[in-house]
C-alpha cells in the first residue's frame, strides 16, 4: 500500500469544515445536569410517589441519557446530518431501490394535524377522512396491480412478503393441502427466501438462464404439489421483464400453487403490465419505492399487499368496508373476518405513508404513473447506452441488450484487466459525489453494478454520471491504485468492517456513577 | 411534462436516439404482448399541487384529531407533546431521504444515530444490545418470538393477558407460519396470574411474553415474572412502555433476556397508527440471534472514528434463508426521532416527566372513581393509564357513553371490553403530559354527565336528573 | 506570493463533496419547457385573454424566469444552502449582533394557520389573538425597556430609529420648535447617522473618552438648544456601560431633546437595568437580536420601539387598544391618532417575528430573561478572560477591563508584531470552523475585533474558540504566510470584492431569445 | 438551568476563577447603582415548550384565518399558494440562522441566491438593476422617493390615487423628515387622471408614482403615465404586484425607472402582514443610487467563481450619514422565498398562472355584477382584483354586508371607503389560483344573501324577500 494516494483535487461543499477526527456521539457531549427538556408543573395535588409506585418496582439505575441544552442538541444533529449524503442533493441510482425524488407536498400534507395528530383507535365514524383515505389508495393500488382486493397493513416490502406467504399458507390448509416448499429464483432478493423460513416452508431455488429469465426446465422439474408458491420479481432483479411469464403462471397454477410478486420492481410497468393479468396471485407494493416514500436513511416503508378473488378472505384484519346510505359512503373497519390470518402488527399499518403515496397517486393521475415508468426506462436505457458508448468493454451489460428501469453490469473484465474490483469503482464514485449503484447484488453475476437511475434524473446527471464511471476507469488504466483506496473526499475512509463484526461495539461505553 | 420528470421533446429524441429506439414503446417490447395493458389505468386524472394539497386538507378534516378534541385515548399510542427540534431534524433531506446506509463513507450521520440511539435504548432497558429499530411494537414482540423459536426450537408461547391483544394476536399470526403453540395466561387482580404462569411456564416454553405497564395500565412484577421462567428454557421477553421506563424496574434489573416496545411515545406522532418504531433489546446472548440492522463502532484507514451496519450475517441480504428474520427496511427515521426524543427529555428528564405522568394518573384516577357509577377496576399501582368499569350494561354501552363524551369534545378512552370479555364494561383512561389537571377535571364532570345520560336511557339509577 | 500555501489537514464535515468550481445558478441549469409548477385548470368559461386585456397592455418580452424540474430545483437549492455557515451548525462571536440560538418551536408556532395564514387586512373582531398577542407583546416590551407605550410597526432596527427620530421631529414640532442636529458617538453604529440623515437632521458627532465612554466634555460642548435628539447605544458597541449615563441625560433633557436608545445592545441588561429608567425617550428593539429571530441570511427582522409618554402621542398608526367589556377584553386597531407621524410600512408591522419573539419571552419569563442576559455577559467575560490569558499581548482589549455581553480586542500589536491582520485572523478562523467576530468595527479601534458569544454557548465552546484563536496567532509567529492567505477549506476562498464593485455583474446575463 | 443555556453550577463556579469574579453581579457592577433594576421584571412565569405551544395555538385559534374562511380579501396581500418546497428550503438551518453575508467565503449560499433572486426580479420587471430586498412594498415606495430626492434634489412628489392607501401614508410619514411635499392625483374612471397627472409633473417634480394593477385593481397604462413624466426630472416609480408581471408590460418596457413592490405573493405567507419583502429594480442610471444590500459576481484567488456583496459604499456601515439608505437588516429569507417562488413557477408557469387569473377574475366580475345591488364600479381591464359597488348606504353598510358573508364562511374582500371617501360602497375582491369557479359561485350567493338581509334591514329593494 503506498502512502501518497494520488488525491483529486481539493473539494469542500460546505461552509462549515469539520476536522475529520472530530467524531464524539451525543453521549459525549454535554454536562450533568443540562437539559433541553423542561417540565411542565404537574398541577395536582402531589401525592408520595413512593406510596404510588414501591420502591420495589421502582428502577435502581438511572438510564444515563445525554444531557444537553437544547442548542447543543440541534447543533449536533444538524452537524451529524451533513455527514450523510441523500437523494436531494445527489444522484442516488442505487439499483432494486428506486430512488425517486420525494415530493415536498408529501411531508406538508402529511403533517397536517388531521392526519398527523389522529389516534389510531379513535372511532371509525370520526375517521372517515382516513378511511377514505385508505380506501382510496387500496383501490387504486389494486387497478395498478390488477387485482381486486388489498390490504394496506404490511410495514415494509418484507412484511409484505411475509403477509404474502402466510397468506398462500391459509389458502393451502383452508383446502386441506399442507404443502411444504416455496420456490424463489437464484436472482431473487434475500429478503424472499428469508421470509419463505419465517412462514415456515423450505426454499427451492431456481435458475436463470441465459437471457436472464427463469430457467424453465429448472422450473418445470421443481414445480410439483409439494410446492406451495412461486416468488418472482418481475421485471427480475437484473431489469429483465420474464418473457416466459405466462407459461410461468400456468406452470405454477398447473399444480395448485401460487404465484406471488415482488413489487420492488413494479417502477418499470406502472400502467404498462400489472401483474394481476399476469397472473400473479399476491403482489406487494414497496411504497418507499414505485410510490416515493422518502427513504429515511432505512425506513419507514409500507408494503401493501394486493390479492386475487380466492386470497381475499385470508386478508389480515382489519379489513376496510365502504358502504353507502343515504348520507353518502361510510367507511368503516372490518374486524370480523374468520378466515383472516390475523392481524402483522399494530393498529392499520403506516397510515403516515399512506398520505404520501396516496398524494402521490393524486398528482400523478393514470397517465402520470405511466410517464413515470416510461421515463424510467428511457432513463435507464439511456445510462445504458451512454456507459455502453464510454465503458462498455470494461463494464459489459451482464445479460440481454435492453433493460427496463434497471440494468446490471458486470464489473469482471474491468477487475480482471485494470485491477480495480466493483466496489473500488463504487468507492471512487463517491469522490466524483455521486451515490455508487447496488453492488454485489444480484449474486449470480460476478462484480455486478445494479443501476437504477429513475424517472426523475435529468439526462444531464445520467451524463455526468456515465462520465464519472468512465473516468475512473480511465484513471484506473493509469493508475489502479487510486480507486483501489478511494475514497479520499468523504468524512471517513474505508472502514475496517471485519474489525466491527469480529469484536462488535455496539453501544456507547458511559462512565459509572452513583447518582 | 410532469413537475417530478423532466425529459422534455428534445431530450426524448435525443435520448432515443443515443439508445438507438424509435419510440419509448420499442423499449417496453421486452412485455411480452399477452401482459401489455394495452389502455390507461382507471384513475383519476393527475393534479396540480395545490390541488392535492386541497384534496388532502379536504380529507384530514374529516377526521378527529388530537387536536379537535381532548383526547385520554392511550391503549399503545399516546398524545405526547414532541419538540419542535424533532420536526426540523426529522425534515432535513439529509436525514429524511437517504436509503439504508450501505456505503458508510458517505452514511456516517445514519449511522452514528443509529449508534447512538442504541446507547439510548440500552440505557433504558438496562440490556446490553439493541438493534437499530424494527417495524412497531406488536410484530417487535412477534419479532422477539422468532428469535427465542431461533435460539431454542421449543414449541410453546406462553403469553399474558396482559399483553396488548395487537402484540397476542400478530405474535399468533406470525407463530403460525413456524408451528409454535400460543397459550395464553389469564390476568388476577389486574395483574398476570402468577400461579397460571407458573404453571403454565415448562419444559416446552419457547419464550414467555408479558407487557410493562400492562394493557389495563397495571405494573407488573416483572422480577417475579421472569424469575418463573429461570428454570425453563423460555427467553423471557418483556414489551415495555418506553416512559415509564424512566421510574420502572428495568428490563435488565428484572431479568428480563429481551425488551421490546411500541417507539411512538418517543417523540413520534400519533399518525393514525404508523409509522413509529419498535424497539428491540436483549441480554448479550441474543447478540447474533438479533433481527435487523445494527451499527457498529469501528476505525477507517486512517484511524479515524466511524460507523458501519455490523453483524450483517445474521441478515436477510447475506444469509437469505438461514437469516434470523427478513427484516430489511425498517424504521430508521422514527429511530431518530425517538433518540433525539430521549436526548431532549435527557437523564433528568425522562424521570420528571415519568413522575408527573404518575401523578396525574393518580389524580385522574381517584377523580373518575368519585364519578357516580364509576369505579376503579383494579387498585394495582399505574404510571400513565388505568382502566375504570363503568356500571352499564355491556360494552356497547360503554362505547355510547364515550360517544357522548366526544360529542362534548372529550375522547375518555378505550372500551376494554373490545379486547377483553372478562371486562365488558371498563374504560381505560390514558395520560400524558399534554392532559393538565383542568382538563382531567373536564373529564371528570363530562363522563358524570355522559354516564348521566346513558342511565337515564337506559333506565337505571336516578333516571330523570 | 508564494503559491503552496501551507495547509491545514484535509477537512471535509459533508458526504456530498460537491467541486470547488462547481457554480452554476438556478438560471443555468434546467432547460426550455422543463418546469416545477403544474397550473390548476381554470375552471371558468374562457373568455378571449387578448380582449380581456388588451395587447396594448401585455408584456413583449417574457420573463425568462428559470425552467427546472421540482427535484432540479430541489437538489439546486439544497446543495446551495450547504455553501452557506449557520448558527444552527456552528459558534457565531459577531458582535453587535447577538446570535444567540433560534429555538424550534418559534419556527412550529409561527406555523400554525391561525398565525401564518391571517390576513392582515382581517376584520379586529376577527383577528382578536393575533392583536392580543401584539398586546402582550408590547406590555412586555415596554416592561423591558421601562418605557408606557409600544409601537410594533417598525421592520428592523434601523426602522426603528427612523421612526424614533420622526418622532423626535414630529415631538418637537408640536412645540414649534425646529431643531436641526442630532447627536452620535463615533462609536455608534451606521445606521445611526445614516437614519439621521434620512430624517433631514445633520449629524453631528461626539467623541469617546479614554474609558470607552461618551466623552462628556465634548457632549457638553456640543449639547444645545439646535440638537434634536441624542442617539445612544449602552452599553455601547464597545460592550461597556456608561458610567456618566445619568449624566448624559440630565445635559440632554437640559436642553430639550430626546434621548435614543440604539437597543442592538439590550441583551446586556435585560431585567438588569432598563432604559427608560436611564432616562432615555425612545428605544428601539431588534427583536432579531435580543428577541432570538433566525436572522435569515440578513432578515427578516423586526424594529419595534418603545416611547416615554410625551412621545406618545406621535406613535405610527394603528395603535392597538384593548378595551374591557362584559365578554372580557376586546383588542382593536385604533388609526385615529391625529398626531402620528404616520405608518412606516404596510399593515401592522412583521407579526411573524412578533409570534417568535412573544413565544421566546413566554419561555423565559422575567426569570429567564435576566438569567439570559447575566449569562451572556458570563459567557463574554469568560471568553475575555480566556483570550488574555492566551494572546493577551497580540490582541489586548480596547477599552476598560471587564466587558458587558460583548468585548472588542485590538489586533494591532499582532499586526504590528506578527504581520496579520485582523482580517487574515477572520479568515484563518474558517478554517478551524468558526465564524468570524465583527471585524473593523467599532471604526475607533484600530484593527477592531468585536466579540459577542451570546448565552447560549456552552463553556467548552467558548474554550475551543480561544484556542483556535491562540492557535492561530502561535501559527502565525511561525508563518504569517499561513493566515495571509487563509482560508483553505471554504468553498470558494479570498474573493475579489474589489474587482467587483468596479465592474459590477449584479445579475445574469441571459441568452436572448425569440419566444 | 434554562433551556436554552448550559451553564452548570460547575460551569458558573470555573468561569467565574477564570474571569476573577466572585459572582455574577459583580460583573454587573459597571452599571450604575441608579439604574439598577433592583427587583425582576414585572413578567409572567417562564413556560415549558409544551406550555407555550399550547398558549400560541390557542391565540391562533382566536383568529379567522385563511384557512378558516374562503376569502376574497386582498388589497395588498393575497391568498396565493406556496409550494411545499418553500417551506423546506427556509426551514433549512443553512438559509435560516444565517446573519447577513460579511464572510463572502462561508456563506456562498446566501450570496448567490441574492444574485439569483436579482436576476429574476431584473427580468420580471424589465429593469437592469435589482438590490437583494427592502423591507416590503409600502415603504420600497417610501425607499423610491428617497432615491429620487438624492438623485435629483427636486422638492415634489406626484402620486396617483391608485396607489396604496399605505404607500402614500408612508411615503407622507417619510418625506415629511426631508422635507419633500406629496401631491394626490385623483382617479377617473378608475385610473389615474391622464390630464392631472400631466397637469401636476413639473420641473420641480422629484418623482412620480403610480401603482400597477392600481388600488382598485384596473391596470394602468403605465407607459403613458411614465410618458407624461419624461421632460421633467421626475423619477418614475412604479409600485407592481409581481404575478401579473407574467402578462402585464414590464415597467422596462413602459419607460418605467424605479420599479418596486410588495413580494408576499412570491411565496411568502399572509403572516398578519409580514414578515414579507420589497423589491426594488431601476435602469442603470440609478445603480449607485441603489438602497439595501447587492450580491454581485466575482472570482476568489484561485479563480473560481464566487459572489459577494457589492458596491457596499452606497451603504451606512461604510458611508454612514452619507449612505443612501439606513437600511441594514433586510428580508432575505423572504426574498430566498422569492425566487424559489419564482424559479418553481418558471417562464411559463408565471404566464399560465396571470393567465388563469385573467380569466377567474372575468368570471368573478361578471358573477358579481349579476348580483342584485351589486355593480362593476369601473370597466377598465382587471387582472386578478376588481371593485364593484354596492347598493348600501355607506362604507359602515359596506362592512356590515362583509361580515354578514363572513358569517356565512365567506371573506368577500375590502371596504373601499376605508380609505376612499370616493367610494364609499365599494367592495374590492381578490382572486388568487386557490378560489375556485365554485368558491365564486358561492360567493355570488353569499354575497346575493348579505346584499339582501343589509338592504331588508335598510329597508331598501325587496324588503321582504
Ligand atoms: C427486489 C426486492 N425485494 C424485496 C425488498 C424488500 O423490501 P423492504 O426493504 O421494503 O422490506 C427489496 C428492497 O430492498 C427489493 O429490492
Ligand atoms: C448597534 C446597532 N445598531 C443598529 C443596528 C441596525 O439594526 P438592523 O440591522 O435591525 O436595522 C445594528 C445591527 O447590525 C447594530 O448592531
Amino acid at each position: 500500500m503506498t502512502t501518497v494516494a494520488p488525491r483529486p483535487p481539493a473539494s469542500a461543499d460546505s461552509a462549515t469544515p469539520m476536522q475529520r477526527d472530530e467524531v464524539r456521539t451525543i453521549f459525549e457531549k454535554g454536562a450533568r445536569g443540562r437539559r433541553a427538556f423542561q417540565c411542565p408543573p404537574a398541577g395536582v395535588p402531589e401525592r408520595n410517589p413512593h406510596e404510588l409506585l414501591p420502591e420495589s418496582l421502582r428502577r435502581r439505575e438511572p438510564a444515563r441519557l445525554p444531557e444537553v441544552s437544547e442548542p447543543e442538541l440541534v447543533r449536533h444533529y444538524v452537524r451529524l446530518s451533513r455527514r450523510n449524503f441523500d437523494l436531494d442533493s445527489g444522484f442516488y441510482p442505487l439499483g432494486s431501490c428506486t430512488m425517486k425524488h420525494n415530493p415536498r407536498l408529501h411531508e406538508r400534507v402529511t403533517a397536517l394535524p388531521g392526519h398527523a395528530r389522529m389516534h389510531p383507535l379513535q372511532d371509525p365514524r370520526r375517521a372517515q377522512g382516513a378511511l377514505e383515505l385508505m380506501w382510496n389508495l387500496e383501490r387504486a393500488l389494486g387497478e395498478v396491480a390488477g387485482l381486486p382486493a388489498v390490504s394496506l397493513q404490511p410495514s415494509a416490502g418484507s412484511h409484505g412478503e411475509l403477509a404474502g406467504v402466510l397468506l398462500t399458507r391459509a389458502y393451502h390448509e383452508s383446502r386441506g393441502d399442507a404443502r411444504t416448499k416455496v420456490l424463489t429464483p437464484d436472482t431473487a432478493h434475500g429478503t424472499n427466501p428469508a421470509t419463505v423460513t419465517m412462514a415456515g416452508y423450505e426454499v427451492v431455488k431456481v435458475g436463470t438462464n441465459a437471457d436472464g429469465g427463469v430457467d424453465m426446465d429448472d422450473l418445470r422439474e421443481k414445480v410439483d404439489d409439494q410446492v406451495a408458491c412461486l416468488m418472482l420479481t418481475n421485471p427480475n432483479t437484473l431489469g429483465l421483464f420474464d418473457p416466459n411469464i405466462e407459461e410461468i403462471a400456468e406452470l405454477v397454477h398447473g399444480v395448485g400453487a401460487t404465484l406471488y410478486y415482488d413489487g420492488a420492481n413494479l417502477n418499470a410497468v406502472m400502467g404498462r403490465s400489472r401483474p394481476g393479468d399476469m397472473g400473479f396471485d399476491i403482489v406487494h407494493f414497496n411504497l418507499h419505492k414505485s410510490f416515493t416514500q422518502p427513504h429515511g436513511g432505512g425506513g419507514p416503508g409500507s408494503g401493501p399487499i394486493a390479492v386475487s378473488e380466492r386470497i381475499e378472505p385470508f386478508l389480515p384484519v382489519p379489513v376496510i368496508t365502504r358502504s353507502e346510505t343515504p348520507d353518502g359512503p361510510v367507511f368503516d373497519l372490518d374486524y370480523d373476518r374468520p378466515q383472516s390470518i390475523g392481524r402483522l402488527r399494530g393498529f392499520q399499518g403506516n397510515y403516515g405513508c399512506f398520505v404520501r403515496s396516496y398524494a402521490y397517486i393524486c398528482s400523478l393521475g393514470a397517465e402520470g404513473l405511466r410517464d413515470a415508468s416510461e421515463i424510467a426506462v428511457l432513463n435507464a436505457n439511456y445510462l445504458l447506452a451512454r456507459l455502453r458508448e464510454l465503458v462498455g468493454e470494461e463494464l459489459p451489460l451482464a445479460f440481454g441488450d435492453r433493460c427496463m428501469h434497471e440494468f446490471v453490469l458486470s464489473g469482471e473484465p474491468m477487475k480482471r484487466d485494470l485491477g480495480i474490483k466493483t466496489l473500488d469503482l463504487a468507492k471512487r464514485l463517491l469522490d466524483h459525489g455521486f451515490h455508487p449503484p447496488t453492488v454485489y447484488f444480484p449474486l449470480l453475476v460476478d462484480e455486478a453494478l445494479l443501476m437504477e437511475p429513475t424517472e426523475t434524473e435529468t439526462r444531464e446527471t445520467l451524463d455526468a454520471f456515465a462520465e464519472a464511471v468512465a473516468s475512473v476507469v480511465a484513471e484506473a488504466r493509469e493508475d489502479p491504485e487510486v480507486a483501489a483506496e478511494a475514497p479520499y473526499t468523504t468524512p471517513v475512509r474505508r472502514l475496517d468492517e471485519a474489525g466491527a463484526a469480529k469484536n462488535p461495539v455496539i453501544r456507547q461505553e458511559l462512565a459509572a456513577d452513583g447518582a | 411534462m410532469s413537475r417530478y420528470t423532466a425529459v422534455t421533446p428534445e431530450d426524448l429524441e435525443q435520448m432515443l436516439a443515443t439508445i438507438g429506439a424509435a419510440s419509448i414503446d420499442e423499449l417496453f417490447e421486452q412485455v411480452p404482448e399477452g401482459v401489455r395493458l394495452g389502455r390507461e389505468l382507471d384513475l383519476p386524472e393527475g393534479m396540480s399541487e395545490q390541488e392535492v394539497y386541497g384534496h388532502l386538507l379536504e380529507l384530514s378534516r374529516a377526521n378527529t384529531s388530537a387536536d379537535d378534541e381532548i383526547t385520554f385515548l392511550g391503549a399503545g399510542m399516546y398524545d405526547h407533546y414532541a419538540p419542535a427540534v424533532i420536526d426540523m431534524l426529522l425534515g432535513r433531506s439529509e436525514f429524511l431521504t437517504p436509503y439504508t446506509p450501505y456505503q458508510p463513507e458517505i452514511s456516517q450521520g445514519s449511522l452514528q444515530v443509529m449508534f447512538e440511539y442504541q446507547t439510548a435504548i440500552s440505557e433504558l432497558t438496562g440490556l446490553p444490545v439493541s438493534n437499530a429499530s424494527v417495524y412497531e411494537g406488536p410484530s417487535a414482540v412477534g419479532a422477539a418470538g422468532y428469535l427465542a423459536k431461533l435460539a431454542n426450537g421449543k414449541s410453546k408461547f406462553v403469553v399474558s393477558r396482559g399483553l396488548h391483544p395487537h402484540s397476542r394476536e400478530t405474535l399468533r399470526t406470525l407463530s403460525h407460519g413456524y408451528g409454535i403453540e400460543v397459550v395464553e395466561v389469564p390476568l388476577s387482580g389486574g395483574v398476570t396470574d402468577p400461579d397460571a404462569w407458573a404453571a403454565a411456564i415448562d419444559g416446552d416454553s419457547c419464550a414467555v411474553f408479558f407487557q410493562q405497564p400492562n394493557f389495563l395500565g397495571i405494573v407488573e412484577d416483572a422480577a417475579a415474572l421472569a424469575e418463573a421462567a429461570k428454570n425453563s428454557p423460555a427467553v423471557v421477553v418483556g414489551s415495555y412502555d418506553p416512559i415509564p421506563l424512566g421510574i420502572l424496574a428495568s428490563p435488565g434489573e428484572c431479568g428480563v433476556d429481551v425488551a421490546v416496545g411500541e417507539g411512538q411515545t418517543l417523540g413520534n406522532r400519533l399518525d393514525f397508527g404508523g409509522p413509529s418504531f419498535g424497539f428491540f433489546a436483549a441480554t448479550a446472548a441474543y447478540l447474533r440471534k438479533m433481527p435487523g440492522r445494527i451499527a457498529g463502532e469501528t476505525t477507517d484507514v486512517d484511524g479515524r472514528r466511524g460507523f458501519v451496519l455490523t453483524l450483517q450475517t445474521r441478515e436477510q441480504h447475506i444469509r437469505r434463508e438461514k437469516a434470523t428474520s427478513n427484516i430489511c427496511t425498517s424504521q430508521a427515521l422514527n429511530a431518530l426521532a425517538g433518540v433525539v426524543y430521549l436526548s431532549w427529555l435527557g437523564r433528568d428528564g425522562i424521570v420528571e416527566l415519568a413522575e408527573l405522568l404518575l401523578q396525574r394518573t393518580a389524580y385522574a384516577r381517584e377523580r373518575l372513581s368519585g364519578v357516580e357509577g364509576v369505579e376503579e377496576l383494579f387498585d394495582g399501582p399505574v404510571v400513565r393509564e388505568f382502566a375504570v368499569d363503568l356500571d352499564v350494561a355491556d360494552t356497547a354501552a360503554v362505547e355510547r357513553v364515550i360517544s357522548r363524551c366526544q360529542d362534548r369534545g372529550i375522547n375518555p378512552g378505550y372500551a376494554v371490553g373490545r379486547d377483553y370479555e372478562e371486562f365488558p364494561t371498563a374504560l381505560l383512561v390514558a395520560i400524558t403530559e399534554q392532559r393538565t389537571a383542568e382538563q382531567i377535571d373536564m373529564l371528570a364532570e363530562t363522563l358524570a354527565e355522559a354516564m348521566a345520560e346513558e342511565r337515564a336511557a337506559a333506565g337505571v339509577g336516578e333516571a330523570a336528573s
